[in-house]
C-alpha cells in the first residue's frame, strides 16, 4: 500500500508539470487550431534561462530567497515576451494558410529553438544547484515527501485555480473562450482577435516557463532536447483531457502522471511508453475527443 | 412512392430536431419543404441522406428501407442532394468536381486504378464523356478546368447541381439551392429545376424563397419545431391559419 | 513556370559543384566521423574538440613525417544513413585514418566502406559484432563490455558479498550490451540478479521505477547507463529512502555525476579503468588540462578519452612506422602493446579489439573524492 | 503533360548519368534521396491525398526493413523473395492499425499514429519475440540478385533505388489520374458532400493508409539492403516527423513538391556536414521561412489537368 502510495504522490509531482506545460498547448489549440510543437523547447529555454539568471543572481551576492524570485520573475517575462515574438514571427504570417503548414512551421521552431540552446549553452547537460529550495523530507507512514514536490503540487495548484479563475471570471478570459468557440464570430462581436492570441500566446508561455523553472529545480539535470520529451508528454496530456479545454488540461496532465507511474511500477517497465501509447489510443477510440473534449458535432 | 418517412424522430442533446415526422414524396413529383428557420428541414435531409440516424421511425426508399444506412450506401441507391452551405471540393477543378458524382456509376475498381488495366482506359473515357455532357447541360463549359473556390457564389451552386446530376439520381435534395442567387440567376434555376424534372427525376426542395416555391413545388410540406403543421398544394398552404401564424410568429 | 525552371537549375548546379574534392600535397589527413548534432551531440563535438586538439599539439612540435596533419569533420548524427554517407565522404577526401563515431550503427554502417577503401577506423561503440566481421581497419579503442561485465561480476559478489543484486540499464547499445554481459557474468559465479531493468535515457523521472525496486529490497542497484541518468538516479534512490548501494559502469564516472547526485554521490561505487588522478598516467592529466583551458569544459564523457587514445594510437603508428600506408599501419597497431594511453595502457589483439584493460572500483567519499576498493588482481 | 514528360525524363536522365560525375558518399545520398523520396510519396497517400494526419509512417518503412532483415538472416529466405511479404504485411498491418482509429478527427489521429510509432520503435528495442535484435538491430543482410545480377555494388543498389522510384511514381500517378485517386481527394477536401456521394469513408481510408504502408515497406526492404543493417533509430518518431514535414514543406499531393520536399529535407543538411553545430538551426529557421513564403508547400499540386477529349473544344 504505500508503495502504491508513494508511486501516486510522484506521479503527481511529474504530473503537475505536464499539466503547466499542457495547458500552453490546449490553449493555443483552442484558438487557433495548432498544435504548437515548439511550445515544448520554450519549456527547456526556460530551464536554461533560469539557471542563467540564478547564476548571476548568485553573482550578485542575493540570497537564495531573492536569487529564486528574481529567476521566476526574470525568466517568465522573458519566456512570455520570446512566446509572443515566436507568434509574430512563425505563425501569425501563416494564419490563412493550410493548417498542417503551420504545424510545420511550429517544427521549424522547434528545431531552431533546441539547437539554439545547444549553440549557446553547449552540448553538454547543465546542473541546477541543489541547495536553492530547502529540501526537507517527511517520512508518513513509509512514504517520503519532500519538499519541493509539496511546493511544486502546491504552486501548480494555485496557478490553475488562478487561470481557471481569470479565464472564467475575467472579461479578457471570456473573450479567450469566445475566440476558441468562434473566431469570425468573436471578432464580429468586437473582440480584438489578435489581442487574445498574443494574450493566450503569453499566458501559455507563462506557464509554460513556470513548468520548466519546477523541471530544473526538481530534477536539477537540463540538456538541450529536453523540451522535445516534455513537450510530448504535454501535448499528449492535452490531448487525453480533450485538447482546447483547459480544465481537460490540467485532468490529463495529472492522470498522464499517474498512469506512467502505475504502468511502470506495476505492469512493464520496458514496455511502460509502448502502453502508455497503447492506453491513450484506446482512450480515442472509446472517446475521440478526448475525456472532457466535447464532440463537435459539424453542421450540415 | 419514392420516398416514404414514417414516425421520424431525432434529437440532438435532449432538443428534439424532428418529432414523428411522416411524409410522402411520389415519382417525378417536386414537392417543397418550408417552415421557418430551426424547423428541422436540413435535419430532415441529413436524415433522409445517412448524415445522422433517426432515433425513431423508418425511411423507405424506393420500397427499400434506408433508416440507418451509411450515406455511401443511400447515395448508391439513387438520392443526390445538394447543401444549404456549399460543399464543393475546393481545391479541384469544376469537372473534377462534377465527377464525383460519377464516382458510383465508375465500375473500375482500386486495382484498375493503380495499375491501368483496359477496363480503367473504358470506364475512365466513358465517365469523362458524362461530364461533359453535365457541364454542356449547365452551360459551365467555359469554366471546366476551373477551381471551384475561385468561382463566383452562384456558378459553385451550379457546379453542386451538376455534380448531383452526374450521379443519375432517382430522386434530387435541394437545400436552399436560390440562396444567394440574384433574379436573373434564381429564374435560370427555376427552368433548370423543371428541366430535371423533365428527366425524370423527383425533386425534393427546401427553399425560403416563396415566391420560387408556390410556382415550382407541386406539393408542400410545412415543418415548425421539427413537427409537421400543414402539408398540400400551394393554394392550400398560402392560405392555412396555422403555417402564417408559424411565419408571422417566428418574426 | 519560371521558378520552376530556376529550380531546376539550381538543383543540377549544386549536384555539380558537389563533384570537387581537394587534393593537398603534404599533408595527411584525419577524418572525425562523429554525431555533431542530435541526440549525441555532446560526445560528438567531444570527440572532434579532442582530435582537433591534439592534432594542433601534434603539428607545433612539427607534425608527423615532416608533414602537417589535417582534420575533416563529417557529423553522422549517429545514424546509419549518416555513417554510411560520411565513410563515404571521408574516404573520398583522402583521409588514411578516421577517429570515431561513438555510437555502434553508424560505426556498423561505415565499417564496410573502410574496409573496402583501406582507411583504418577507430571507434568507442561497443556493440560486439563490430569486430566480428573480419575487417582488418577496425580498432576498438574503448575495453570490451565483457571485461567489464565480468570485473563488475565478481566486485559485486567477491568482494562486496552482496545478496539481492538489482541491474539497471538504458535503451543504448552499449549500456544494454553491457547489463547483458554483466548479468551473464553474476550467473556464472552465483550472483543472485533479483531485477533487470531498462530506463529510458533523458526522461529524468525515474522515481517508478526505483519505487517498485524498493519493494525488492535490495541491497545493490548496478546501473550500466550513462552519468546524465545515472546522478538522478542515485539522487532520486536516496530521496526515496532506499538503502541500497549504487554502482555505476564506466559511464558514469564523470563530475556532472556528483553535481546531479549532490551528497547522495558520498558512498556509491564506480566502475572504471584506473582514474588519471589515482594512477600515474601524466597524460591524462595533461590531457583533460588541455581540453579544459581550450574548451573552457571537461570533456562530456569518457569516450572522448578513447577515441583520443585511439588518435594517439594511430599517430604513434606512423611515427614509428614512417609510412602512412594504412596496411603496415593496421599490421603495427595489431601487435601493438601496453602503449602509454589516457586511459591506460593500450593493446590491440588481432580482431583490433582493445585488451588488457584493468579496472578498478572507487568508492565516493567528502561528495568528489575516490578511493580504488577494489582492483584485478 | 507533354512538358512535364520532357521534364520527367530529364529528371531521370540526370539521375542516370549522375552517379559516374560524383564522389561515392554523393551516390549514397542520391540512393537514399530516392528511397526517401518513396516513403514521401507513400505517406502522401495518406496525407496528402486522403488528407489523414499520419506522423508514424516511419513505422511503416521500419516494418520492410525489419521483415526483409529478419526473414534474410534468420530464414535465409533472399531479399528478392521478402519484397512481396513485407508489402503484403506491412499493408496488413496498415490496416490493422487504421481500422479502430480511421474514425479520428484530424489532430488525434496525428497523436494516435505517433503512438504507433512509438509502440513499434519499443518494440524493436525491447527485442520483439528475440527477432528485432534489440537497440543493436540487425546486420548482416544480404543482396538481392535480380536475373542473375547481383545487386551489391554501390551503383547497383543506386540503380535499384531509382528504378523503385520511377515504379512509385507512375503508381502514384496512376492513383491521382483514377477514380481511386479523386475518391480520396474528395474525402480530403470535404468528408460529408464525399460520402453523400457513395464514397464509401472507411474504406477508402483503410486502403489509404495500406497502400502508404506497403509501398513505404518496399522501400524499407531496399533500405535494409543499402546498409546491410537495420537498427531501431532510422524508424523513430523524429524520422516519421521528417517525412511528415517533406510532404508538407514540398506540396501535399503533388509528385514533383515532393521530389523537391525531400531534397531539401534531406539532401540540402548533406552539403553542411562540415560546419555541423550550427546547420540545424538555420535549417528550423529555413523550415519557417520556407512555409511563410511558399504556405501551400514549395510546389502545390495543380488539379483541373484533365483528358484531351474533355477540354477540346467541340
Amino acid at each position: 500500500m504505500e508503495i502504491f502510495l508513494q508511486q501516486i504522490v510522484n506521479g503527481l509531482a511529474i504530473g503537475s508539470i505536464y499539466a503547466l506545460v499542457a495547458i500552453g498547448y490546449t490553449m493555443v489549440y483552442g484558438v487557433m487550431k495548432l498544435i504548437n510543437f515548439a511550445h515544448g523547447d520554450l519549456v527547456a529555454l526556460a530551464a536554461y534561462v533560469g539557471l542563467t539568471v540564478l547564476m548571476q543572481a548568485f553573482g550578485m551576492h542575493l540570497s537564495n530567497l531573492w536569487a529564486v524570485i528574481l529567476m521566476f520573475t526574470v525568466t517568465a517575462m522573458f519566456i512570455s515576451l520570446f512566446g509572443i515574438i515566436l507568434e509574430r514571427l512563425a505563425y501569425r504570417p501563416l494564419r490563412k494558410a493550410p493548417r498542417l503548414s503551420a504545424v510545420v512551421s511550429a517544427l521549424g521552431a522547434s528545431l531552431a529553438i533546441e539547437n539554439g540552446i545547444m549553440l549557446i549553452w553547449g552540448p553538454n547537460i547543465k546542473v541546477f544547484p541543489s541547495n536553492i529550495f530547502p529540501s526537507t523530507r517527511w517520512h508518513i507512514s513509509g512514504v517520503v515527501i519532500n519538499s519541493t514536490q509539496i511546493a511544486i503540487l502546491l504552486l501548480s495548484i494555485i496557478l490553475m485555480i488562478a487561470l481557471y479563475i481569470f479565464i472564467n471570471r475575467t472579461k479578457i478570459g471570456t473573450a479567450i473562450r469566445a475566440s476558441a468557440i468562434d473566431q469570425d464570430a468573436a471578432k464580429l462581436m468586437g473582440i480584438n482577435v489578435n489581442g487574445i492570441i498574443i494574450a493566450i500566446f503569453a499566458l501559455g508561455s507563462f506557464l509554460g516557463s513556470i513548468g520548466g523553472l519546477f523541471i530544473g529545480i526538481y530534477y536539477r539535470e537540463l540538456y538541450f532536447q529536453m523540451g522535445w520529451i516534455y513537450g510530448l508528454n504535454a501535448f499528449i496530456a492535452a490531448i487525453i483531457g480533450g485538447i482546447g479545454n483547459i480544465p481537460g488540461a490540467m485532468l490529463g496532465g495529472m492522470l498522464l502522471g499517474i498512469f506512467n507511474v502505475l504502468i511502470a511500477g506495476y505492469v512493464s517497465n520496458t514496455w511502460s511508453e509502448a502502453l502508455t501509447f497503447a492506453l491513450l489510443i484506446i482512450i480515442l477510440i472509446i472517446k475521440p475527443t478526448g475525456i472532457l473534449g466535447e464532440r463537435v458535432a459539424e453542421k450540415v | 412512392m419514392l420516398l416514404q418517412l414514417n414516425n421520424v424522430f431525432k434529437t440532438f442533446g435532449g432538443i428534439v430536431a424532428i418529432n414523428n415526422l411522416s411524409f410522402e414524396v411520389r415519382n417525378n413529383q417536386i414537392l417543397g419543404l418550408i417552415g421557418p428557420n430551426g424547423a428541422g428541414k436540413t435535419t430532415v435531409f441529413n436524415c433522409i441522406t445517412g448524415i445522422y440516424k433517426p432515433e425513431k421511425g423508418t425511411i423507405y426508399f424506393d420500397g427499400k428501407n434506408i433508416t440507418g444506412l451509411k450515406p455511401h450506401v443511400i447515395s448508391k441507391l439513387g438520392i443526390a442532394r445538394t447543401f444549404q452551405t456549399i460543399r464543393l471540393f475546393p481545391s479541384m477543378s469544376v469537372a473534377e468536381n462534377i465527377m464525383a458524382g460519377r464516382h458510383t456509376k465508375c465500375r473500375q475498381t482500386w486495382f484498375d486504378s493503380l495499375i491501368r488495366t483496359p477496363k480503367y482506359f473504358k470506364d475512365e473515357k466513358e465517365n469523362w464523356l458524362k461530364i461533359k455532357y453535365y457541364i454542356d447541360l449547365l452551360k459551365l463549359s467555359e469554366y471546366t478546368t476551373s477551381i471551384v473556390s475561385s468561382l463566383p457564389y452562384g456558378l459553385q451552386r451550379k457546379v453542386e447541381i451538376a455534380r448531383a446530376l452526374a450521379s443519375e439520381p432517382k430522386l434530387l435534395i435541394l437545400d436552399e439551392p436560390a440562396a444567394g442567387l440574384n433574379n436573373k440567376e434564381t429564374q435560370e434555376l427555376v427552368d433548370l429545376i423543371y428541366q430535371i424534372k423533365a428527366m425524370g427525376i423527383t425533386i425534393l426542395l427546401i427553399e425560403h424563397d416563396m415566391d420560387m416555391m408556390m410556382s415550382l413545388a407541386e406539393y408542400i410540406i410545412v415543418m415548425n419545431f421539427g413537427e409537421k403543421i400543414a402539408e398540400g398544394i400551394p393554394s392550400e398552404i398560402q392560405s392555412n391559419p396555422q403555417v402564417i401564424e408559424a411565419y408571422l410568429g417566428s418574426e | 513556370m519560371k521558378l520552376k525552371n530556376l529550380l531546376w537549375v539550381v538543383v543540377s548546379l549544386i549536384f555539380v559543384l558537389s563533384f570537387s574534392s581537394s587534393y593537398a600535397a603534404g599533408v595527411i589527413k584525419i577524418g572525425v566521423q562523429a554525431p555533431i548534432t542530435g541526440p549525441f551531440a555532446n560526445e560528438g563535438q567531444g570527440i572532434d574538440n579532442a582530435v582537433k586538439m591534439l592534432v594542433e599539439q601534434q603539428n607545433a612540435k612539427g607534425g608527423l613525417l615532416g608533414k602537417k596533419l589535417e582534420v575533416v569533420t563529417c557529423d553522422d548524427e549517429g545514424t546509419a544513413v549518416g555513417g554510411a554517407i560520411c565513410a563515404r565522404k571521408l574516404v573520398n577526401d583522402g583521409v588514411i585514418a578516421v577517429i570515431g563515431t561513438y555510437s555502434s550503427t553508424p560505426a556498423e554502417s561505415a565499417e564496410p566502406i573502410y574496409a573496402r577503401a583501406g582507411v583504418l577506423q577507430t571507434s568507442d561503440a561497443t556493440a560486439d559484432s563490430l569486430t566480428k566481421h573480419g575487417y582488418w581497419t577496425f580498432f576498438r579503442n574503448s575495453c570490451p563490455n565483457s571485461a567489464e561485465a565480468t570485473f563488475t561480476a565478481d566486485f559485486l559478489v567477491k568482494k562486496m558479498h552482496f545478496k539481492r543484486i538489482v541491474v539497471l540499464s538504458d535503451y543504448s547499445t552499449y549500456s544494454s550490451d553491457l547489463a547483458d554481459a554483466t548479468v551473464a557474468a553474476l550467473k556464472k559465479i552465483g550472483g543472485n540478479v533479483i531485477y533487470k531493468g531498462k530506463i529510458q535515457a533523458g526522461s529524468q523521472n525515474f522515481t517508478p521505477i526505483l519505487t517498485k525496486i524498493k519493494a525488492m529490497n535490495p541491497d545493490v542497484i548496478y546501473f550500466s547507463g550513462y552519468y546524465t541518468d545515472g546522478g538522478l538516479i542515485r539522487a532520486q534512490q536516496v530521496a526515496l529512502g532506499i538503502k541500497a548501494a549504487f554502482v555505476g559502469g564506466d559511464s558514469n564516472d564523470n563530475p556532472e555525476f556528483f553535481k546531479l547526485a549532490g551528497k547522495s554521490a558520498n558512498g556509491v561505487y564506480m566502475i572504471n579503468v584506473p582514474r588519471p588522478d589515482i594512477l600515474p598516467y601524466p597524460l591524462a592529466k595533461e590531457f583533460l588540462r588541455d581540453y579544459q583551458a581550450k574548451y573552457h569544459m571537461m570533456p562530456p564523457s569518457i569516450w572522448t578519452l578513447f577515441n583520443a587514445d585511439g588518435l594517439r594510437a594511430i599517430m604513434y603508428a606512423i611515427e614509428k612506422t614512417k609510412t602512412t600506408d594504412t596496411k603496415k599501419l593496421a599490421a603495427f597497431l595489431h601487435n601493438l602493446k601496453n602503449f602509454p594511453g589516457i586511459t591506460g595502457p593500450i593493446t590491440f589483439t588481432k580482431d583490433g579489439e582493445r585488451a588488457g584493460s584493468r579496472f578498478m572500483a572507487y568508492e565516493i567519499y567528502n561528495n568528489n573524492q575516490y578511493k580504488v576498493v577494489y582492483k584485478e588482481d | 503533360m507533354r512538358k512535364n514528360l520532357v521534364w520527367y525524363i530529364l529528371f531521370f536522365t540526370i539521375a542516370v548519368i549522375y552517379p559516374h560525375f560524383v564522389d561515392p558518399s554523393w551516390v549514397d545520398i542520391g540512393t537514399t534521396f530516392a528511397l526517401y523520396s518513396v516513403v514521401a510519396l507513400s505517406q502522401d497517400i495518406v496525407l496528402g491525398k486522403a488528407g489523414m494526419f499520419d506522423m508514424g509512417h516511419a513505422t511503416f518503412f521500419g516494418i520492410g526493413a525489419y521483415t526483409a532483415a529478419i526473414l534474410n538472416t534468420v530464414y535465409n529466405i533472399p531479399i528478392i523473395y521478402t519484397i512481396p511479404i513485407a508489402i503484403a504485411l506491412s499493408a496488413l498491418f496498415g490496416i490493422i492499425i487504421s481500422w479502430p482509429i480511421i474514425h479520428l478527427r484530424g489532430d488525434y489521429l496525428l497523436v494516435a499514429t505517433i503512438g504507433f510509432n512509438i509502440i513499434f520503435y519499443q518494440a524493436l528495442q525491447n527485442n520483439l519475440f528475440g527477432l528485432t535484435g534489440g537497440p543493436n538491430g540487425i546486420f548482416g543482410i544480404g543482396a538481392p540478385v535480380i536475373f542473375g545480377i547481383n545487386i551489391s555494388s554501390q551503383r547497383a543498389i543506386y540503380y535499384f533505388a531509382w528504378f523503385i522510384l520511377l515504379i512509385t511514381m507512375l503508381i502514384i500517378y496512376n492513383i491521382d489520374k483514377s477514380k481511386l485517386g479523386r475518391a480520396f481527394h474528395y474525402l480530403r477536401e470535404s468528408e460529408i458532400a464525399a460520402e453523400s456521394f457513395g464514397v464509401n469513408k472507411r474504406f477508402y481510408k483503410v486502403l489509404a493508409f495500406a497502400l502508404g504502408a506497403g509501398v513505404a515497406s518496399l522501400a524499407g526492404v531496399i533500405f535494409a539492403v543499402q546498409y546491410a543493417a537495420v537498427s531501431p533509430e532510422t524508424f523513430n518518431f523524429t524520422q516519421s516527423v521528417l517525412f511528415f514535414t517533406i510532404v508538407i514543406v514540398g506540396g501535399p499531393s503533388s509528385i514533383p513538391g515532393i521530389l523537391l520536399g525531400t531534397f531539401v529535407m534531406f539532401v540540402v543538411p548533406q552539403f553542411f556536414r562540415e560546419f555541423a553545430t550550427a546547420r540545424y538551426f538555420v535549417f528550423g529557421i529555413a523550415m519557417i521561412l520556407t512555409m511563410i513564403l511558399r504556405p501551400q508547400g514549395i510546389w502545390p499540386a495543380k488539379f483541373g489537368k484533365l483528358p484531351k477529349y474533355l477540354t477540346k473544344e467541340s
